[in-house]
């Protein structure tokens, strides 16, 4: 598809005004690299965990149907509820030590703890 | 179909030779990214669809978000600091190891025929086989404990690496 | 035997898996950028994870093999989840993520 | 028209390569003729829909009410100047909007649009779609970086963490629907989800996944919403938020670019809705009737075209549901975003897959409507 529009499109060179990047028509101010609030870091490690535990559970998950069926169904229950235990062990030490209060990180971050 | 996973095997190894030498750490995450994927693909070709599966979700969705949230919060962006010159043995080292790769498949051709020599008798029907139920029972029964601790083990990995990442 | 024919058979797999290891080695040894030595380390373990899903179906066609690809998967990520705060933490220390600075324990 | 059906004639007519290849094949020219036409249109249906909720008439020009306008528009993308912003990275400006719309598109393949009309129904199916939109993270994160742009990177930064966020109530809400079906084939999942008027027959169905049983029905609310924020909708579109960020991550891009997001936008609001009716909402299952039970014999291509309807009723009933949605709801706040995710979605999400656990374990499986089955007959 970019191929199709690089045959229709007019090439023209652009002038450097065109070519900065956009700050509401201001010339930019300094670079675009901000230090970025590592609250995003934090919710990104507690993301893998959860997306990795996940995974592994989905076997496990799959088997419940035919195990109730067949009366077995108590270990993979067991296994559900260990999982879900643990995954509710990890949420209740992030929410207790602060890890997911968006706006406390915020303020106590280096930025505005300069300023003040 | 054999071609599709001969070129994900170029890929592959295309983008794990950006990921080892490219002196970029940016670029390097990036092509490791495609590494993965090749990965996943030669993964599905070997009858491993759940594994492939995981493979993208836990690599892709994760650890390569992670790994380029972690170069945003310490590298000065379109700096020189970026720019990982690295070792000054980057060359000799790079060619040390790529002249072993010979020797070390040498091993490996006698390794790959004394295998294919005897193939197991289930083999044709392995790739269409499903596997999910299949892990899942092996994860239930002879692989319960190290399941068990590896789960156990990823609660530790998430509170210790959050107390290591909290801002004070 | 082509090269097609000979790449998407065991021999290929176990190649890929054997560069896959060489590369991330030369990475680990490479680099001094702590971020860098830790792709090396991911390339490390695909290879062997590879290796894991190779030899499940041509030795033995069973999903053996897959479940351990997917412990070393599930590790894999708690590694570098952990490793990457370990470097966060070192570049609130020492503003630099450059292995070679990591001498706190040398004195 | 099964894909595989479709495939044996492909194979056959070129009489080389293996059946699946040219399921591959089949299941590409899925993706082809359903997500860009879709992507399109969606654009027009849209701006149609704000213009009736606004009480304004909306696109009236090209063509009769307007119709042809995503034809136009995309025309005008296509013709479009391209450039980029100086500073820019250039590999990583070009790589960005194809990760994303590979990775929305992709997942059209695993959707069961019938029970004989499905790209490529996949054994690990609904695990697939999971792990190919997890493509559409870095792509964002990499186009707001490569942009060089304050605005772009604040909203790629937001967006990044918003949508692997979301994954975790989504693959949480996931969960129950595969606990109930045993499997992750998407095809078979919607299989047991029907209906029939006699006790042996709901032995074998059990009715919408949706109303199996209360957890369920909360399960389904909760896919819908995780998935309104992973496809960075409102009220969860902090990525593009035009009054603070001007147009988040895809500021910089122009043309087909810009295109391709928007595109993939789309593709992503109908994926999402596919796979909440297929999970939750019966797929192609018409409520309470049968459709191979009723005691005539259909012909097999009007089954399928019966299919087709009910399923993509179903799906733009969530589509215009989601585009409803946008000139309702205000925007949040990325606090609230986050604390909606982790102290309000992903908690629910889990007591909802331990209850429905222990429902399957009490009640053997059966769901309610089979338990007021059994308990009238």
């Amino acid at each position: 598809m970019l191929g199709v529009g690089g045959l229709l499109r007019p090439r023209r060179s652009a002038t450097p005004q065109k070519v900065q990047a956009y700050e509401c028509g201001e010339a930019p101010v300094g670079s675009a690299w901000i230090k970025f609030n590592i609250r995003f870091y934090v919710v990104a490690i507690v993301f893998i965990i959860f997306d990795v535990e996940m995974a592994a559970i989905f076997p496990c998950v799959v088997l419940f149907k035919d195990a109730v069926a067949k009366g077995t169904a108590a270990l993979i229950f067991w296994e559900i509820f260990l999982f879900i235990g643990l995954l509710v062990v990890g949420l209740i030490y992030c929410w207790v030590r602060g890890d997911l209060e968006w706006v406390k990180g915020v303020m106590n971050s280096a930025p505005y703890r300069r300023s003040s | 179909m054999k071609l599709v996973l001969f070129l994900s095997e170029l890929l592959t190894v295309a983008s794990a030779f950006v990921v080892a030498l490219h002196p970029n750490v940016l670029y390097a995450s990036i092509f490791l990214l495609f590494t993965f994927l090749g990965v996943a693909v030669m993964f599905v070709f070997a009858g491993a669809d759940f594994i492939a599966g995981a493979q993208v979700v836990v690599y892709v969705g994760g650890v390569t978000i992670l790994i380029l949230f972690a170069i945003m919060l310490t590298q000065w962006l379109y700096q020189m600091r970026l720019r990982d010159v690295g070792n000054k043995l980057v060359v000799p080292i790079a060619v040390i190891g790529l002249g072993l790769v010979p020797f070390l498949y040498k091993g490996l051709h006698q390794l790959a025929d004394f295998v294919s020599k005897a193939p197991p008798p289930n083999l044709a029907a392995f790739s269409g086989s499903p596997k999910t139920t299949a892990i899942g029972e092996a994860l239930l029964s002879s692989y319960l404990l190290p399941f068990e601790g590896i789960t156990i083990l990823l609660l530790g990995a998430l509170v210790g690496a959050v107390w290591l990442a909290r801002p004070k | 035997m082509s090269l097609i024919d000979w790449a998407t058979g065991l021999h290929g797999y176990l190649f890929i898996g054997a560069m896959l290891f060489v590369l991330g080695i030369i990475g680990i040894l490479s680099r001094k950028n702590a971020i860098g030595i830790l792709l090396g380390i991911e390339l490390v373990l695909n290879a062997a994870g590879i290796n894991f899903v190779a030899f499940s179906k041509y030795r033995t066609a069973m999903v053996e093999g897959q479940v351990v690809t997917l412990f070393i998967i599930l590790i894999a990520a708690a590694e570098a989840a952990v490793a990457l705060a370990i470097i966060l933490r070192f570049y609130r220390l020492k503003q630099t993520i450059d292995a070679g600075e990591a001498n706190l324990l040398r004195n | 028209m099964n894909s595989a059906a479709f495939a044996h004639t492909l194979q056959s007519w070129f009489g080389v390569g293996p059946l699946w290849a040219w399921a591959a094949l089949s299941a590409f020219l899925v993706i082809f003729l359903l997500a860009l036409p879709f992507g399109g249109i969606a654009t027009y249906v849209e701006r149609k829909v704000a213009a009736d909720i606004q009480d304004r008439v909306g696109p009236n020009r090209v063509g009769p009410y307007g119709i042809l306008q995503f034809l136009a528009d995309g025309v005008k993308m296509l013709a479009k100047e391209d450039f980029m912003p100086a500073g820019a990275d250039r590999f990583l400006f070009n790589l960005a909007p194809v990760l994303v719309v590979v990775g929305a598109c992709s997942a059209f393949a695993a959707l069961p649009l019938g029970k004989y009309l499905v790209g490529a129904d996949l054994n690990i199916g609904i695990f697939y779609i999971l792990a190919v939109t997890t493509l559409i993270a870095p792509g964002i994160l990499l186009g707001s970086w490569a942009s060089q742009n304050k605005w772009s990177l604040l909203g790629g930064l937001r967006g990044a963490a918003q949508i692997v966020s979301y994954e975790i109530p989504v693959a949480l809400s996931i969960l129950p629907a595969v606990l109930i079906s045993g499997t992750l084939q998407i095809g078979l999942i919607v299989e047991q989800q029907g209906w029939a008027w006699s006790a042996e027959g709901l032995q074998q169905y059990h009715f919408w996944n949706g109303f199996h049983n209360p957890f369920t029905f909360i399960a389904m609310f909760l896919l819908f919403i995780g998935g309104l924020a992973e496809t960075n909708r409102i009220p969860f579109d902090l990525p593009e938020a035009e009054s603070e960020l001007v147009s988040g991550f895809n500021t910089e891009f122009s043309g087909m670019r810009f295109g391709l997001y928007a595109l993939a936008e789309f593709c992503d609001v109908f994926v999402m809705s596919a796979v909440v009716t297929a999970l939750y909402l019966g797929g192609w299952h018409i409520p309470f009737v049968n459709i191979e039970g009723l005691g005539v014999t259909l012909p097999q291509g009007l089954v399928v075209l019966i299919q087709f309807g009910v399923f993509l009723v179903k799906t733009l009933i969530l589509v215009f549901v989601v585009m409803w949605l946008r000139w309702t709801l205000p925007r949040l706040r990325v606090d609230q975003l986050m604390g909606l995710c982790w102290k309000g979605l992903t908690p629910l999400a889990l007591l909802n897959l331990l209850g429905t656990a222990l429902w399957m374990w009490i009640f053997k499986g059966q769901s309610l409507a089979q338990l007021i089955y059994g308990a009238f007959a």
